[in-house]
This record gives structure tokens, C-alpha cells and sequence, in this order.
């Protein structure tokens, strides 16, 4: 890898790291827009793994032999990468498999200890169903009252709302950092100190955030940060939640089992220190191996160089479909106030019609309700297309994308013929 | 670079003019289905004169295969028995799924469907009106 | 790999597919014993992870691109792969993270459901803490009681006292497969027979079982079986979780999030069909796939010749080890009783201070609790040392292990001096 | 191939004959420590005379390092101020986790414990004895 913030961002050495992006789909080659779900991964990354099982591996915390001791010095090592790369410390991070679980661990530890009945959870309209699921369990098991702020017809969060909500005095507020549906981004170190101030807790859900943006959890105050590893640029079945020491240890354990006890009789048992109480059972070493390689690559290529990217895509992309006049662009229209990617629809298409018609051009963009039904109800739609970008993409890459949507309309006619 | 096998002409006419779409106020029954993978939704009327279905009508939205679909079945199902379409039902599930099947003449719309089954992901869209009618026939 | 069950076992072809083998630990080949930890990862399993990567990496489930219908594709044949392996329908098995978490997932989603004040649930003193922890916790959420059945003194389950047990018409057995330090098989079919003649539901830990021999759940006739990919070949961050379909469905979901819903409304949600009802979140898709190449590669050596080769390997060590005045063996003595591991203790050296001692001939032990502290108190000793086999293992390795013992005894004195 | 490093002369012969071994029933105080990772565990005694250490002891069971360890530390203690064995506590922890410390004498037994710094495992268990310490010195 071959990148150097100080000079030009030069996405073709980027290119030339990602195995995935010489494949062709059909006759064409593989236009990768679908980054808001999962991203590719670099040779560096898939090599962290080779390397981890071909030399070092072995279970960790328990072995005396030299591969345990360098397993665990392995996966010690990652966990202060990505601490450090979110601006934590390492006894902060917890390493779960992905952003759900991550959510769903503080709903279950912190929230089956905190929350009682008719206590208010203040979550927004739009969060991924990874975000709102896990509270309506912890609800029912508790009696706690769920509470929705709304967002805007920019799709931006209802400020105003917010307020109203904090006045309930709430015992948590959860919210997404980047909405993975409107883009937008939420200002989440005003929403943490705002609710602070009302006497809430604060969870982050930065699934969408941490890959495209820096981010740090320390100024942005919150009590829980939650993201998912498959999303930047490392293997599935990683991820992280940050939460402020204090929290962690007054937490009761998540799951139970291995590793996080300290003794265990047959009545009850004692925890290990933190973060290892949250991480019962062998953890997906490997792979939090190759999260800390992922975290390398983001910095040596610099998330400040990788967002002034994507805005540009973003950019790109916004002002060749604000000219279209059947189609519709959802979320804020200024680049800047949101992160790389861009829902739109057809006036006339079905999204999945339009996705599919567009797979066989070789571009990958996403249709569906992207987890989030909630905004596809106040939309008034059931679903949107999607093309989100990342650090690989290009600026021809969106064109070419933005010029196969003729061939939609070439199925469905201009007007969808409806 | 057009999928025609997919996007069969008779597929994209059934979308551009569904039949039979709308609420059936008078309905005898009917039952929701939705595709919990894309969001598509689907609401199923069927009217009944004794044994015999006299009036059949779909509302909902979806892409164009689940939406020409339910405007193929509104139209097939019309005069029917319960029985008839019960095995109905059962002969298009079996086709969109691979399974053994009496398949459906050239001319059949129905027949039009059959270039789904190369899509994994869009089975479910041509089968959402279909599996909306069977718990519909079960729930009798 | 060459290995065809009908000639006899060739272990060398085994063990060229496995490149971590060929490390030396200072001046000395690995000889890797500590495979009840975790197991090796031969190349087939680290080439199906790159492939992955390399080709065919993508969200699963909800894209219509050629990409996530792969990837789709690639995950679903894993499941029914994993599925059949143990004698299982793909409907029923659950994707987790290991054992450990499958465990948690029957606890909390089953548990939290099903266990009521004053109910009882029957473990055995036995149990690694993941078949223990998670049922204090949900004991101390549901007011639930534990009863452990002891084990005697040659390491077999009490079958008097398990029947005695049964008599307070406990509501779940949950009891392991294979001792992870006693080595011990325990007759699974007939305690679920038993346990469900008293009405209760069985739940066994399959983690040492499943790389080790062949089982089929079916005819075990239990209600839930959990086990870990990383001891059989797989990589970390892999499990399964197979339960009966109609207790799937009656369950309530255990995590929240994308995938596991049908329908999110603002006040509660449905849920999607078993199993992606119990994956809430992105899965860890890479890493299931390797599992099916894993399950590939066991079953084209043979799960019975794995079966035997191990037993040969035990055999010798407690022959060798038998013979020694100043070594004590826990566990039964009989081989064709045990699963491929033996635990061990000098009767006058920690084992700590053994193993560390032949991690300096390259040999890889573990010494310590296991996870099974209760074991422990009933053994009165702090530790053990345990050698764990595997396929690739030798007969050579285990007489180099046994002479290596010498050195210890030089550094100790024959009788730990003391 | 044995290792001299860890496996000092010193430290064996404190493993093998342990100063100051077993319970002290009258002991001012005590405090109880476990290492989670191999279940090693110690509990310590302390008789005090106003603010002087007249007699520790410890119990308990543990590998070579541990209970070396623990030995050593029995022996050092005697005689000090509470105070001076805080000082000495956070030395050796400083020495065993690398931190800047004063160096032990060449002669005095603590020093055998330095070469243990290479084997991070083992860390823990040199520290038992007196992370225990620390905790009982702590409460008071
Ligand atoms: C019998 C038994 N049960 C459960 C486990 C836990 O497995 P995992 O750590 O993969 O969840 C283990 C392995 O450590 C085991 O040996
Ligand atoms: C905003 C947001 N939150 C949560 C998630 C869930 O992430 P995962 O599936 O990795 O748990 C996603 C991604 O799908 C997301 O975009």
C-alpha cells in the first residue's frame, strides 16, 4: 500500500489492494456500491489472517505454550489498535461480533440491571432495526416505555422533539451517529451532552460512522459506542461496543461461561476484570486479529483523506441524480452534512427492479428496506435503492453507475409506463 | 444486457396494468403477506359463492415480479373452486421452487414466471401472492 | 489431501495440509497437544476464508446482486453441510460464536421463557463453566435452582444419583457430551431418554464431541446440542447450535436486530423464521463457510478413523503415563471410555511449571483449570496438566512428550524435592 | 534446555522449602488472592505491633513462581513498618511489570524474580503474593 495522506489521494494503489475488485460480473467489471452493508476486504487484512493461523495459532488468556502466549499477545495487541483508533482505552473495549450484538449486549447487561417499569428509553425514527429490536425485548422484560424522536423532511433529527423526549427524564438515549438509509449525520456530541444533562445515559450506534469518518468517544462524551468490524475493511464476525470503564464494571455479565469468571462454586460466581467479564467463551481471535490490520489501513491511508473521498463521490453522485426528474433523493442534499451514500428511487421503478437491471451492468447497489422499516413507513415507501461508497470507489465508478440507470428506463420505459 | 428471462414482456404488461387491483370490500376472506427481506407487501380478496371464488382482487406494492404475479393470480383464479386453486397454488409454488409439476401451456401468462427460477432472491417476490393465498385457503 | 479411509490412516498426508505444523518452537518441531483448546486449521479451511474474500464477499440475505446471492448462497450450503454432519435439517441449526454462546442463546431466549420460580435444572459437576454460568445467571433472573449430579472416582457420571435427581422433575438437563478434563464420554442417548421420561428438556455440550467422533443428534433424541467451530478445524468466531424445530419456533428471539424480524412497528416487532429468527445482525458469514470446509475435510478423513487414530494416541499415553510412580491420571482408565485427552498431574510439580517446561522441547500442553474450577475442588488440586489429541497427532509425539516429562523431574527433582 | 532464566536456584529452593508456610491464627490481618487464569490461590497473614510487621505468613497452593514468590515475600517483610512495606511492594511490582524502579541488590533473593519478566504468563503468578498485599494493606 502505497498511500501518503500529504499527496494526492491515489485511489488506483488503493484499488490494487482489494483482491475482489479484478472480478468481473458477466462481461463486466464489478462495480462495488453496496459498502453500507459489508465492504471488501485488502490483501493486508486477508493476510493477517493466513498468517494467524499458519504461525500463531492457539486459544488465548489460559496456554503457557509460546503459541497462547502469542495468540493472546495478538489479540491483546488488536484491542488496543482499535480502542486507540476510536480514542479509547483498551479496558474499554469490549470485542463482540458485530454492532447488533454489541446493542444488544448493553440491552440485556446494563439494561436488565437499569431499567424498570415505566422508565423511558429515547431511541429515533431512524434507526437500523439493530437499534430498536433489542429495546423493545428489554422492554417487555422490564416495562420500560420506548420513545421515538422524529426526523425532518430533510432527514435530518427533529431537534426540537429531542428536547420534548429529554424532558421525560429518560434513563437512556440511543442513536445512530450516521443514518445508514438518509446518510445523514447525527450531532452526537450535542445530543450526548444535551441528554447528559437530562440525567440519560447515552448509547452511539456508530456502525456507519467509524468506517467513514474519525471518530472519537472520549469528545463525543457517550456512554456506549457500538460498530461492526465487516463494515471496515475486516472480516465478518467482529466487531466492538466502547463503553466508560465505570459502566463496564458496574455491569453485570452478558453471557457466562469461559474466561470471564473468576471463581466459580456451584451456588454462584465472580467475574473477571473488565472487558474480559463481557467476553464469555473462546473470542473470534482470528478475526479480531485482522480488525487491528483493518484499523492499520484506515490510518495509513488517514479516515480525514478517506471522508474528503466519499464526500466527493457523494457530491458526484447527489448532482447527477438531483437532475433527473423521475427519480427521488432521500435524506439532506448538502454533501456535507451527511456521510457516502445516497437512497433514492424511481418515481416509476420498483428499487428492485432497478438493483436487479443494474447487477447485470456489474453494479452492485442495494434495494430492500435496509433494515429500517420505520423510515420506509414515514418515506411512505417499502423500499429504497442505495449506492454507498467507500475508499476504493471512484468518480468513473459513480458515472458509469448513474448512466446504467438508462437501462432501467429502457425495461420500464421513462415514465415506468404506469 | 436486458434480462429478458426475467423480464419477460407478459411479466412487465402484467405490471404496467395490473389486474383486478384494488380493496374488495365485499371480500369473504381475506389474508396480508409481506416479504420480510425486501419490505413488499400484499393484501389478498377472495369472494365466494358457496364453493366457488366469484371475485379475486390484490392491493399492495412490490417490484414488478411479485406485483405482475398477483395480477396473474387475480386473473387465474377467477371461477375457480377452492380446491381448484388450492391445487393451483400448489402447481405454481412447485414450478418457482424446481419442484416435480403438470407445467403450464406456452400460452399460459402463468408460464412467464418460470424464468424466476433462475433468481434465487426474486422467487420470493413471485411466490408472495402465492403463499398469501395458501394461508388463505388454510385458514378456511 | 490423500487420505482414504479404506486404506489405512496416513497421518503425514494429514499433517502436510496443516502449515502451522511445520513450526519450530526455538530449535524444536511443534508438537501441538493442546487441541481440546482449540484445534489447527488445515489449508483447505484457511483457502475457503481467502476465496471468500477474494470472490464472492457480500451481505447476505438481502441483496439482489450477484455478489450477495453468492454470498447467500455460500452460507445457506454451509448451513445444511454443518447441519447433516451432526444428522440435523439445516432449519435447525443456529449459526453462534462458539459453544459458549449457544449455550447463552438456550439460557436467556429458552430460559427467560420457560424456568419459573422454584424450577429445576440438573447439571453435573462436570460442566466447563459455559454449561454453568449462563444457568446462575438466568437462575438468579428466574429464581430457578440448580442441582448438580456428581461424578465418581473413576471420572463417570453418578447414574443413581442423576436418576435421584430426576425425581424432582427437573425442567432441563443440560450436561456434556465429552469431559474436557476427565476425558470422559458420557451415555448422552440414555441420560435424554431418562430425562425425558421425568419431563424435563436435554440440552448437551457437544464442544469436545463433535470434533472427536461421529454424532448424530437424532438418534441422541436431545432438545438442544451446541458446539465450536475452532475445535474442529474451523476458525474462531464459528459455533452452532442445533435445537429441535418446534422448540425453535416456540422460542422467543434471543438477540435483536436485522435479519431476525418480519415486521418493526414503533411499539414491538415479529419475527422471521427459524433459524434466522436466533442470527440477529450480520453473521459471520466467512467464517461459517470455512466451518462447512472444515466439516468437509473431517468427513473425507472419516469421523470413525479420527475416532480410532485418537484412541490409539490415548491408549499409549496412559500406557506410558500409567507407569509412572510420581503421576497421578484423573479420568477413566479405559480408553474406549475416554475421548482423545488425558489429564495428568505430577504428584510433586505444579502444572504450570511442567508445561512451561515442555514448551521449552516445542511441546504444547495446557495446565491450569480448564474452566471447570468444579472439577477441580472435587480432583482437591488447583490444576492439571492435560495432553489433547487430534488427527494429525502421532504415536511419535506422544513418546516424545512422555520422555520430555524427564526434563521437568530434572529441574523438580523425581519427587519435587519437597 | 532448562531454563535458568525462570527456573533460578533461588527460586526453586524457596519453592521447595517455603519460609513461613501455613495458617498464623492470630493475625492482625489477612486478605485472600486468586489467579483466575490457573486457579492458583494464597491467603496472607499479617501480625502487626502498632505500625511494625512481627510476623507473616502465607498459605496456599500455586506453582513454583507463586509459591516462591510468596515465600520470598514472607521473609522480606519481617520487621518493617507498614509503610516500608508498601514501598516494597510497589518495587517489586515496578520490577516485575517493567516499570522504573530501584534495582534489588545482586544478593537479595527478590532479584531472582526479575527474570520471570520475560515469560508474561508468569507475571501473574510472581505477582499473586503481592497483589494480595496490596489489596490487605489497602483495607487498612
Ligand atoms: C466441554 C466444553 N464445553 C464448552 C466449551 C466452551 O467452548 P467455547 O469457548 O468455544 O465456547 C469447551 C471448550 O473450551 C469445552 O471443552
Ligand atoms: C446504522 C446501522 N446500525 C447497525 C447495523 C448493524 O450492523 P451489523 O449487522 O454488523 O450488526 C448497521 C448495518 O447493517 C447499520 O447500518
Amino acid at each position: 500500500m502505497t498511500v501518503d495522506i500529504n499527496t494526492t489521494y491515489d485511489v488506483q494503489a488503493i484499488r490494487a489492494d482489494f483482491p475482489i475488485l479484478q472480478r468481473r460480473i458477466g462481461s463486466y467489471p464489478l462495480i462495488y456500491l453496496d459498502n453500507a452493508a459489508t465492504s471488501q476486504k485488502p490483501r493486508q487484512v486477508i493476510d493477517a489472517l493466513v498468517h494467524y493461523y499458519e504461525f500463531s495459532n492457539a486459544n488465548v488468556h489460559r496456554g503457557l505454550h509460546t503459541l497462547a502466549e502469542e495468540a493472546t499477545e495478538a489479540y491483546e495487541t488488536a484491542r488496543a489498535k482499535v480502542a486507540r483508533f476510536i480514542g479509547a482505552e483498551p479496558e474499554s473495549l469490549v470485542f463482540t461480533r458485530n454492532t447488533t450484538e454489541a446493542i444488544n449486549l448493553v440491552a440485556y447487561a446494563w439494561g436488565l440491571a437499569n431499567l424498570r417499569e415505566g422508565d423511558v428509553v429515547v431511541l429515533s425514527e431512524m434507526e437500523h432495526h439493530s437499534n430498536i429490536v433489542p429495546w423493545q425485548l428489554v422492554a417487555r422484560l422490564t416495562g420500560a416505555k420506548l420513545h421515538y424522536v422524529p426526523f425532518t423532511s430533510d432527514g435530518e433529527l427533529d431537534s426540537d422533539a429531542l428536547e420534548q423526549t429529554l424532558r421525560l427524564e429518560p434513563k437512556l438515549v440511543a442513536i445512530t451517529h450516521v443514518s445508514n438509509v438518509l446518510g445523514t449525520v447525527n450531532p452526537v456530541e450535542e445530543i450526548t451532552r444535551k441528554a447528559h444533562e437530562a440525567g440519560a445515559r447515552v448509547l452511539v450506534d456508530g456502525a456507519q460512522a467509524v468506517p467513514h469518518k474519525p471518530v472519537d468517544v472520549r469528545r463525543i462524551g457517550c456512554d456506549f459506542y457500538a460498530f461492526s468490524g465487516h463494515k471496515m475493511l475486516a472480516p465478518t464476525g467482529i466487531g466492538a461496543l466502547y463503553a466508560r470503564r465505570e459502566l463496564l464494571e458496574q455491569m453485570p455479565p452478558f453471557m457466562g461461561g469461559g474466561s470471564m469468571i473468576r471463581k466459580v462454586t456451584h451456588a454462584s460466581s465472580t467475574w473477571a476484570d473488565v472487558p474480559t467479564k463481557l467476553e464469555a467463551g473462546t473470542p473470534n481471535i482470528a478475526d479480531a486479529v485482522a480488525l487491528g490490520a483493518a484499523v492499520d489501513y484506515l490510518q495509513a491511508v488517514g479516515m480525514e483523506a478517506i471522508q474528503q473521498h466519499e464526500r466527493q463521490l457523494t457530491e458526484e453522485a447527489l448532482r447527477l441524480l438531483d437532475g433527473e426528474e423521475d427519480i427521488e433523493i432521500y435524506g439532506p442534499r448538502n454533501a456535507s452534512r451527511r456521510c457516502g451514500l445516497v437512497s433514492f428511487n424511481f418515481k416509476h421503478v420498483h428499487p428492485h427492479d432497478a438493483a436487479q437491471i443494474l447487477d447485470q451492468r456489474g453494479i452492485a447497489i442495494r434495494a430492500g428496506h435496509h433494515c429500517c422499516q420505520i423510515i420506509m413507513r414515514k418515506l411512505d415507501v417499502t423500499a429504497t435503492a442505495r449506492a454507498s461508497f467507500y475508499l476504493y470507489n471512484t468518480i468513473e465508478e459513480v458515472r458509469t453507475f448513474w448512466k446504467a440507470l438508462d437501462d432501467v428506463r429502457k425495461v420500464f420505459g421513462k415514465h415506468g409506463g404506469r | 444486457m436486458v434480462d429478458d428471462e426475467l423480464y419477460r414482456e407478459i411479466i412487465l404488461e402484467h405490471y404496467h396494468h395490473p389486474r383486478f387491483k384494488g380493496a374488495l370490500p365485499d371480500a369473504s376472506m381475506s389474508a396480508e403477506g409481506m416479504n420480510p427481506l425486501c419490505g413488499d407487501e400484499i393484501t389478498l380478496y377472495l369472494k365466494t359463492d358457496g364453493d366457488r371464488i366469484v371475485d379475486v382482487r390484490f392491493d399492495g406494492r412490490g417490484c414488478s415480479i411479485s406485483q405482475a404475479s398477483a395480477s396473474m393470480l387475480t386473473e387465474a383464479l377467477r371461477g375457480l373452486t377452492l380446491a381448484e386453486a388450492k391445487r393451483l397454488q400448489e402447481r405454481v409454488k412447485a414450478m418457482l421452487t424446481g419442484a416435480p409439476h403438470e407445467p403450464f401451456d406456452e400460452d399460459d401468462d402463468l408460464n412467464a414466471l418460470e424464468g424466476v427460477r433462475q433468481y434465487p432472491v426474486r422467487i420470493k417476490c413471485a411466490l408472495l401472492a402465492w403463499t398469501t393465498l395458501e394461508e388463505l385457503l388454510e385458514a378456511t
